[in-house]
C-alpha cells in the first residue's frame, strides 16, 4: 500500500460511507446506526495507521498526495499532515465514532439522514485538517457547514431553526471575507512566482513579503473568519444558542472539533502566513482572549441551562487556547495544541453527560435537578471526572494545558507583559466557581423532584463505552503528555520559526 | 425564381405565421395544432437545408411523438381556455412583447452586421453529404458515443421519473 | 440551397425564437407555455442545421439530434409536473402558481 | 528504601482505585478497611525505612531524588515526575503516613455501617496520595499536584454526605466554598511558579533554590515570587484573608477534620514557605508580611474559639489559630521551629479531633458543648486521650506542644521584637482557656444532655487505640526538640536534623541579636504563667461557677457577638465580592451585555437586511413568467451593449 494514499482513503472512507448510507432504507434504523458507526471506526483505524507511520521528529508535512485538480488555476488536490494537524485528525477520527454511538437512542427521526449528516460532516472536517491547498482547505471550511446546518436544524430543540441560521450566518460572513483574501493572495503570489497558486507551502514563502498594510488587511480577513469560529469574545453569540438547540451529537462535535477549526486556521494560516501582522496584533487579540475567558466563565456561572453553561465555558476554554497561539512561545503553542484535544474531550465529555441526562428527563434546567447522587451513584462519579477535567486539575489533561498557555504566556517576548497571564489564570478560580457550583446543585443535596425518581436511571453499557475512551485518554494526557507534546512539537517549533525569521528572532 | 426559393419563401413564412397563430390563439388544443404545423414546416425547411435525417426525426419525434403527448395532456387535463389575452397586467404583457420585438430587432442587427454568409462559401456536395444518415450515424456511433449512451440514460431516468410524478400517490 | 443566403434561415431562427419568448412571457396556461419553450428549441434547432449544412459538416445535426433527445425527456416530465401540480392545485394557470416566493 | 519512596504514593493509590472501582462490590466493611488502612501503613513503613536509611548517610548525602518518568518536557520548561526525598520531605511523609495511618484505623470504627464506607477509604486513600505528592514532588508541578489534589479530596470530603443540612445550607456548598478559596490561593501559586520559571528558568526545587542563593535577582522579583507563593499558602493554611473555609469545612466526617483540616493539608502551607525559605528569606518585606498575618490570624481565630459553642467548630479555630503560630515562626526565620510546631501540631490537634469524634460519636452526633456535660464518668479513655491533648495544645510545660510554641514564641521575640512575643503570648493565653472550656463544658459540670434519648457510651477498641497512640505521641513528641537553652545545641535534635535545609536560608537572614539566656527564661516563665492562669481561670469559671461566664458576655455584649458571628467576615466577603460577581455577571454581562448588545447588534444587522429586503423582495413575485421577463429585459441589455460595443 502506498503510504502517501492513506490520507486519501481516510477521507474517502466517509465519504464511501456517506454515499452508502443512502441504499439503505429508511426503517433499517439500527442497521444504519451499525453501519456508520462501522465507517467511522474504519476511519480511525486509518488515521492510527497515519499515526505509527508519522515521523514525529520531522517537521515537514508527510503522507504528501498531490493531485492537479484545475489545471488552469495550479489548483491541486493536495493533502498532508504535519504533527498538529495529525492529532486533530486523530481527535475528529476518535470522536466520531463516539458520538455516533451516543445517538443510538437519542435520534430516532430519519436516521438515515443523520447518519448521512455525520459521515459527510467527518469528510469537511477531515479535510479542513488535512488540506495543504488553501483553496481546497475553504471547500472543506464550507462544506462541512452544510451538514452541521441539518443536524442544528433538523434535529436540534425548540428554537433550531434561529440557531442554524445564526450559526451559518456568522460562519458564512467570516468565510467569505477568507474568500476574498485567498483569491487576493493568489492572484499576489501569481505577480511574484510568475504563476497562480494556492499551494499553501509555496504561499508560506509568500505571505510575509505582502507589503506591511496589506498584509494587515489579510491577517483580518483571515483571523475574523477564524475568530468567529473559535468563537473569539466578541464574536461568540453564536455558539450558546447553536449548542443549546443542537441534538447531543451535534454539540460533541461542535465542540469537541468544529471549534477547533478556527483555532488550527489560526496555528496553520494566520500565523506563518502573516507573521508580521500576526505579532503586531498579537497584544490586542490576546486582550480579546483574556476578556473571553473571563466574560465566558463569569456568564457561564449564572446560566440556568446546563447546555448554556458548559457552552459558555467553552468561549473561555478557547480564550485559554487563543491566547496560547499568540503568546507565540514553544510552552503556549504547544499548551494551545494540547488544549485544544482537551477541550475536545472535556468539554465533548459534558455535552455527553449532560445529553444522558436530558435523554431520560427531557429537562436541562439546573434548578430541575438536585440530589441526584442518590439516584445515579455512577452518573454523578463519571460527571465529576469530566468537571475535574475542565477545571484543570492536574493529573488530568485539562491542567497540562492551561499550565503551558499560562506558563508560556508569561514569558513571552510578543506579549511582553504579565498582565495577561495574571487575568487568564484568574479564569482559573472563575472555572472552579462555575462547575462547583452547577455540579452541588444538579448532584448534591436532597432529591427535589419526585419524577427525578422514576424517569432516572444511571448510565448503561451503551454510555459507558462511550465514555470510558474519552475518560482514557483524559488522565492519559493528564498522566504522560509527552506521547501528545512529542507529536506536535517538531511542527509547532517550525511555525514558530518561520514567524521568528520574518519577525524579531523569538528564540534567543 | 428557383423552385427552392418559393419553397423558402412558403415554409418560411407558414413557420413564421404558425408560430404567431400559436401564441395568440386561446385555445390551447388550437395553439397546439398550430405548433404541428410549425413544425412541419420547420421540417420542409431541414430537406431544403439538405438535412434528411433530421427532417425525418423532426417530424417522427417532434411532429409525432412530443406533441401527440401535448395534446393527450390537454385532453386529459381539459383545462379551460383564456377568455381575453390581455385581460390583466397588461403593462407588463406589453412589456414583455416589446422586449422580445427589440431582442429580435437586435439579433438580426447583429446577424446582418456579421452576415456569415461573407465569409462561408457553401458547398453543396458536402452539404448533401452531411445531412445523411450515415455521415450522423457515423459520428453518433464514434465521437459522440459517450454522450449517446447517456442521452439514453437520461431518456430512461426521464421514463421513469414521468411515471413516478405523475402517479396518484406514492405507495 | 446556395441560392439562400443563410441569414435568411437565422432571420427566420431569430424571429421564433422572439415570438416563443413572447409565447412563455404573456401566456397563462402552463402547457401552452411548455409548448413556447418547444417552439424555442425549435428555432434553435433550426440554427444549429443551417450552420451545419452551410458547413458541410454532421456534427451540427447531431447535436439536434440530442437536442430532440433532451426535448423529449423535458417534455416528458415537464408535462408529469404539470399533472401533478393540477392535482394539486386544480389549476394549471401560473399566476397562481406562485410557489417561488418564500 | 530510597528508591522504593514511589510505592508511598502508588499504594494509596491502588487502594484508592479499588475501594473506588470494586468497594461497591465488596461491600464487606472488614476488607475496605484493611485495603483502606494497610496501604497507608504499608507506606509508613516505607518511608520509616527510608527514614532510617537517610539517617544512616553522611549529612551531605541525605537529599537524594529518585526519578519516576518525564511528565512535561516542552521548550525550556522540562519537568520530571520526581521525588525529592530529604529531610523536610521525610518528616512531613512520616508525619502525613503515620497520623494517616492512625486515622485510617480510627475511621473504621467511626464511619461503621455508613452506606459511603467504600466511597470514604477511597477519598481517604486519593488523599494519602496527593499528599504524599506534594511532600515528596522535587519540582513545584508536582507539588502543585499534590496541591490541587488535596484541595479535591477535601472538596469531596466536606461534601461527603452531601444530602446533608450544614448550618444554614449543605455541606456541599460548604465543600464548594473550601474548593473556591483554596482555588484563589491556587492563582497566586500559579502566578509565583509562573515567575520563578521565567526568573530561575526551572521549577526543580534543586535548581532554583540554588539559583536564588546565587543568581543577582532583583529583592523586588523575590518579593513578588514570596508574596505570590504566600497568597497560595494562606489559601491552603487557612490564613486571614483565606481563612473563612476552614470552619466550615466541619461539615465533613470527624476523622476527615482530623486528617486533613487539622494535621495534614492545612499545614502543606507552611511545608510550601518552609521548603521555599530561601527565597522568602531573599524577600525581608515579605517575611514580615507572613510573620504579622500568622500573628493576626492566630489572635483573631484565638478570640472567635473563646465563644463559639460547636465541639468542632472551637477546635477548627484552633487549628486557624495554631496555623498563624506556624507562619509567624516562619516569619521570623525559625522554619524549622514552624515545621516542629507542625508535627506536635500534628499529634495533639489530630488527636483532639479525634477524641471529638469519640465524643460526637457517643452522644448520638451532638454537636453542641453545652449539651454535653459530665462525660467523664462515661467515656475515661477519650476524656484522659482528650484531656492530655489539651495540656499539651495549651503549652503546659513537659508536653510536646509546650516545646514547640515556646521555640516559636522564643524567636518571634528574638527576631521579631517584643510586641510580636507579646500577642503571640497572649493568643497562648487565649488558647489555654478556651480549651480548658472546652474540656470543662464537655467532661466536667451538670449532665445537661437528655437522658432519656441520650445515653452516652465509651468508643470501640478501634477508635480507642489511636486515641492513645497519639496520646503518647503528644506527651513525647516535643523531646526531639528541646529547648536550647537549657540542654544546648545538641538537645534539639530536630533543628539539627533539618539544618541543612535552611542553611542557605539562614546565610541570607541575619538572626538571632545578642540575647541572653536570662531573657529567654524569663519570657519562657512568664508566658507558661500566663498559660496556667488561663487554665485555672477557665477550670474555675466553667466546671463550678457559670453565671460568671454569663454576666461576662452580658457585659460585653456587643463584642461577644462579633466574636460569636466570627466577625462578620463571611457576611462581609458575600457582600463585597460574591454577591457582586454573581449579579453583575447575571444582570449585566449576561442578560444585558450578551444577550441586549452583541445579539442585539447581530440581530440589528440581520433585521436591517431583512427589512431592507422586504422592499426588495416585492420584485419578486413568485411567478415564474416575471423572473423570465426580467431575465429576458437582462439579455436584451446584455445585446445593446454588445452591438453599441461593435
Amino acid at each position: 500500500m502506498d503510504q502517501n494514499l492513506l490520507l486519501t482513503y481516510l477521507l474517502l472512507t466517509p465519504i464511501i460511507g456517506s454515499v452508502l448510507v443512502l441504499f439503505f432504507k429508511q426503517e433499517q434504523k439500527q442497521l444504519i446506526r451499525w453501519f456508520g458507526l462501522a465507517i467511522s471506526l474504519i476511519a480511525f483505524v486509518i488515521s492510527l495507521i497515519i499515526y505509527f507511520g508519522f515521523d514525529q521528529t520531522n517537521s515537514q508535512f508527510q503522507f504528501i498526495h498531490q493531485v492537479t485538480w484545475i489545471k488552469s488555476l495550479n489548483i491541486s488536490y493536495h493533502v498532508g499532515v504535519d504533527g498538529i494537524s495529525l492529532l486533530l485528525v486523530l481527535l475528529t477520527t476518535f470522536l466520531t465514532p463516539l458520538t455516533l454511538l451516543s445517538t443510538w437512542k437519542a435520534i430516532e427521526k430519519n436516521v438515515k439522514m443523520f447518519t448521512f449528516s455525520m459521515l459527510f460532516l467527518e469528510v469537511g472536517m477531515l479535510g479542513v485538517f488535512i488540506s495543504l491547498d488553501i483553496f481546497l482547505f475553504y471547500i472543506f471550511w464550507e462544506a462541512m457547514l452544510i451538514p452541521m446546518y441539518f443536524i442544528i436544524g433538523i434535529w436540534g430543540g425548540e428554537r433550531k431553526i434561529y440557531a442554524a441560521v445564526k450559526f451559518f450566518i456568522f460562519t458564512m460572513f467570516g468565510s467569505l471575507l477568507m474568500l476574498v483574501a485567498i483569491i487576493w493572495l493568489a492572484v499576489y503570489a501569481s505577480s511574484l512566482l510568475g504563476h497562480f497558486t494556492t499551494n499553501l507551502i509555496e504561499l508560506y514563502k509568500v505571505g510575509p513579503t505582502i507589503p506591511h498594510e496589506i498584509q494587515s488587511w489579510m491577517f483580518g480577513a483571515f483571523f475574523l473568519s477564524f475568530a468567529i469560529k473559535v468563537p473569539l469574545f466578541p464574536l461568540h453569540t453564536w455558539l450558546p444558542d447553536a449548542h443549546v438547540e443542537a441534538p447531543t451529537a451535534g454539540s460533541v462535535i461542535l465542540a469537541g472539533v468544529l471549534l477547533k477549526m478556527g483555532t488550527y486556521g489560526l496555528i496553520r494560516f494566520c500565523l506563518p502566513l502573516f507573521p508580521q501582522s500576526a505579532v503586531n496584533f498579537a497584544p490586542v487579540i490576546s486582550v480579546l482572549a483574556v476578556i473571553g475567558i473571563i466574560y465566558g466563565a463569569l456568564v457561564s456561572m449564572v446560566q440556568t441551562d446546563m447546555k448554556k453553561l458548559v457552552a459558555y465555558s467553552s468561549v473561555s476554554h478557547l480564550g485559554f487556547v487563543v491566547l496560547g497561539i499568540f503568546a507565540m512561545t514553544v510552552e503556549s503553542v504547544q499548551g494551545a495544541v494540547i488544549q485544544m484535544v482537551n477541550h475536545g474531550l472535556s468539554t465533548g465529555a459534558l455535552f455527553l453527560l449532560v445529553g444522558v441526562l436530558y435523554e431520560r428527563t427531557h429537562h436541562r434546567e439546573i434548578s430541575f435537578y438536585g440530589g441526584i447522587a442518590k439516584l445515579v451513584p455512577l452518573y454523578s462519579t463519571v460527571l465529576m471526572i469530566a468537571m475535574l477535567s475542565s477545571i484543570g486539575l492536574p493529573g488530568l489533561n485539562g491542567f497540562i494545558g492551561e499550565f503551558l498557555i499560562l506558563i508560556g504566556s508569561f514569558k513571552s517576548a510578543v506579549l511582553n507583559s504579565w498582565w495577561f497571564t495574571i487575568f487568564a489564570a484568574s479564569g482559573v478560580i472563575f472555572a472552579a466557581v462555575y462547575m462547583l457550583w452547577m455540579y452541588q446543585r444538579v448532584v448534591f443535596g436532597e432529591v427535589k423532584n419526585e419524577e427525578l425518581k422514576h424517569e432516572l436511571t444511571d448510565m448503561n453499557l451503551r454510555e459507558m463505552i462511550v465514555i470510558v475512551p474519552i475518560f482514557i485518554f483524559i488522565i492519559w494526557i493528564g498522566v504522560y503528555p509527552s506521547t501528545f507534546l512529542k507529536l506536535t512539537e517538531a511542527s509547532t517549533q517550525s511555525i514558530l520559526q518561520q514567524v521568528g525569521s520574518y519577525t524579531i528572532n523569538l528564540f534567543k | 425564381m428557383n423552385v427552392q426559393i418559393i419553397l423558402f419563401i412558403v415554409l418560411a413564412s407558414v413557420a413564421a405565421i404558425t408560430s404567431v397563430a400559436m401564441i395568440t390563439r386561446k385555445n390551447p388544443v388550437i395553439c397546439a395544432v398550430f405548433l404541428v404545423l410549425n413544425f412541419f414546416s420547420l421540417a420542409g425547411l431541414y430537406l431544403l437545408l439538405n438535412a434528411q435525417f433530421i427532417a425525418v426525426v423532426q417530424v417522427i419525434v417532434y411532429a409525432g411523438a412530443i406533441m401527440v403527448l401535448f395534446l393527450f395532456v390537454l385532453m386529459l387535463l381539459n383545462t379551460e381556455t383564456e377568455h381575453k389575452l390581455f385581460a390583466d397586467k397588461r403593462a407588463i404583457k406589453f412589456f414583455a412583447i416589446l422586449i422580445s420585438a427589440f431582442v429580435f430587432v437586435q439579433v438580426a442587427y447583429l446577424i446582418f452586421h456579421g452576415s456569415p454568409s461573407r465569409t462561408l462559401t457553401p458547398d453543396e456536395a458536402a452539404s448533401v453529404k452531411a445531412g445523411t444518415i450515415q455521415a450522423i450515424g457515423e459520428q453518433l456511433y464514434t465521437n459522440y458515443i459517450i454522450p449517446f449512451e447517456v442521452a439514453g440514460f437520461l431518456l430512461l431516468a426521464a421514463t421513469i421519473g414521468a411515471m413516478v410524478l405523475a402517479k396518484k400517490k406514492f405507495e | 440551397m446556395s441560392l439562400i443566403p443563410m441569414e435568411y434561415y437565422l432571420i427566420l431562427s431569430a424571429f421564433m425564437f422572439c415570438v416563443g419568448v413572447a409565447g412563455v412571457l404573456i401566456r397563462r396556461n402552463a402547457i401552452v407555455v411548455f409548448m413556447c419553450i418547444e417552439l424555442m428549441l425549435n428555432s434553435a434547432n433550426l440554427t444549429l442545421v443551417t450552420f451545419s449544412s452551410y458547413l458541410g459538416n454532421s456534427i451540427g445535426q447531431v447535436f439536434v439530434f440530442f437536442v430532440m433527445t433532451v426535448a423529449a425527456a423535458e417534455a416528458a416530465v415537464g408535462l408529469a409536473i404539470i399533472i401533478a401540480i393540477f392535482r394539486n392545485k386544480k389549476t394549471v394557470n401560473i399566476d397562481e402558481i406562485n410557489i417561488f416566493k418564500w | 528504601m530510597i528508591n522504593l519512596i514511589y510505592l508511598t504514593t502508588l499504594l494509596p493509590l491502588l487502594g484508592f482505585l479499588i475501594n473506588g472501582l470494586f468497594g461497591r462490590k465488596i461491600k464487606n466493611e472488614k476488607v475496605i478497611g484493611l485495603i483502606g488502612s494497610a496501604t497507608i501503613g504499608i507506606s509508613f513503613l516505607i518511608v520509616l525505612g527510608a527514614f532510617i536509611q537517610t539517617l544512616g548517610l553522611p549529612i551531605e548525602e541525605r537529599s537524594n531524588t529518585v526519578n519516576l518518568f518525564p511528565w512535561l518536557n516542552v521548550g525550556g520548561l522540562q519537568i520530571k515526575f520526581a521525588y525529592l526525598v530529604d529531610q523536610l520531605s521525610l518528616t512531613m511523609s512520616l508525619i502525613v503516613t503515620g497520623v494517616g495511618f492512625l486515622i485510617h484505623v480510627y475511621s473504621i470504627g467511626y464511619m461503621r455501617g455508613d452506606k459511603g464506607f467504600w466511597r470514604f477509604f477511597a477519598y481517604l486513600n486519593l488523599f494519602i496520595f496527593a499528599m504524599m505528592n506534594l511532600v515528596l514532588g522535587d519540582n513545584f508541578v508536582v507539588l502543585f499536584l499534590g496541591w490541587e489534589g488535596v484541595g479535591l479530596c477535601s472538596y469531596l470530603l466536606i461534601g461527603f454526605w452531601y444530602d446533608r443540612k450544614f448550618e444554614k445550607g449543605t455541606t456541599s456548598q460548604a465543600a464548594k466554598k473550601a474548593f473556591v478559596v483554596n482555588r484563589i490561593g491556587d492563582f497566586g501559586f500559579l502566578l509565583g511558579m509562573f515567575l520563578i520559571f521565567m526568573t530561575f528558568d526551572s521549577l526543580n526545587f534543586k535548581e532554583v533554590f540554588a539559583r536564588a542563593a546565587s543568581f543577582p535577582v532583583a529583592e523586588s522579583t523575590f518579593g513578588l515570587i514570596a508574596l505570590f507563593l504566600f497568597i497560595g499558602a494562606t489559601g491552603k493554611s487557612a490564613q486571614i484573608p483565606l481563612f473563612v473555609w476552614l470552619p466550615d469545612a466541619m461539615a465533613g466526617p470527624t476523622p476527615v477534620s482530623a486528617l486533613i483540616h487539622a494535621a495534614t493539608m492545612v499545614t502543606a502551607g507552611v511545608y510550601m514557605v518552609s521548603r521555599a525559605s530561601i527565597i522568602f528569606a531573599s524577600a525581608p518585606v515579605i517575611m514580615t508580611v507572613v510573620a504579622v498575618v500568622g500573628l493576626l490570624t492566630a489572635l483573631m481565630a484565638a478570640s472567635i474559639g473563646l465563644v463559639q459553642n460547636d465541639i468542632k467548630k472551637v477546635l477548627a479555630y484552633s487549628t486557624v489559630s495554631q496555623l498563624g503560630y506556624m507562619f509567624l515562626a516562619a516569619g521570623v526565620g525559625a522554619f524549622s521551629a514552624s515545621i516542629f510546631h507542625v508535627m506536635t501540631h500534628a499529634f495533639f490537634k489530630a488527636l483532639l479531633f479525634l477524641g471529638a469524634g469519640s465524643v460526637i460519636h457517643g452522644m448520638y452526633d451532638e454537636q453542641n458543648i453545652q449539651k454535653y456535660g459530665g462525660l467523664k464518668k462515661y467515656m475515661p479513655k477519650t476524656f484522659l486521650t482528650f484531656f492530655i491533648a489539651t495540656l499539651a495544645i495549651s503549652g503546659v510545660p513537659g508536653l510536646s506542644g509546650f516545646f514547640s510554641k515556646d521555640e516559636i514564641l522564643w524567636s518571634a521575640y528574638a527576631n521579631g521584637g517584643f510586641v510580636f512575643w507579646l500577642i503571640g503570648a497572649i493568643t497562648a493565653m487565649l488558647t489555654a482557656f478556651y480549651m480548658f472550656r472546652l474540656v470543662s463544658l464537655t467532661f466536667y459540670g451538670k449532665e445537661r444532655f437528655d437522658h432519656h434519648n441520650v445515653h452516652p457510651h465509651e468508643s470501640p477498641a478501634l477508635m480507642t487505640v489511636p486515641l492513645i497512640i497519639l496520646a503518647v505521641l503528644s506527651v513525647v513528641g516535643g523531646y526531639i526538640g528541646l529547648p536550647k537553652v537549657f540542654f544546648g545545641e545538641h538537645g534539639n535534635l530536630f533543628e539539627g536534623w533539618l539544618e541543612p535545609i535552611y542553611a542557605p536560608a539562614m546565610n541570607k537572614l541575619s538572626l538571632y541579636g545578642e540575647h541572653t539566656h536570662l531573657e529567654e527564661i524569663l519570657l519562657m516563665t512568664v508566658s507558661v504563667a500566663a498559660a496556667l492562669s488561663a487554665i485555672f481561670f477557665a477550670l474555675h469559671v466553667y466546671r463550678k461557677n457559670p453565671q460568671i461566664a454569663e454576666n461576662i458576655s452580658n457585659k460585653f455584649k456587643g463584642f461577644y457577638n462579633l466574636l460569636l458571628n466570627k466577625y462578620f467576615v463571611d457576611e462581609a466577603y458575600e457582600a463585597a465580592v460574591v454577591q457582586p460577581i454573581q449579579k453583575g455577571s447575571e444582570k449585566f454581562l449576561w442578560k444585558i451585555f450578551d444577550v441586549k448588545f452583541i445579539d442585539g447588534i447581530v440581530n440589528g444587522v440581520a433585521s436591517l437586511v431583512e427589512n431592507s429586503s422586504g422592499v426588495i423582495r416585492k420584485i419578486q413575485t413568485g411567478i415564474a413568467q416575471s423572473y423570465a421577463l426580467i431575465m429576458m429585459a437582462g439579455i436584451a441589455l446584455v445585446l445593446l451593449w454588445l452591438i453599441l460595443s461593435l
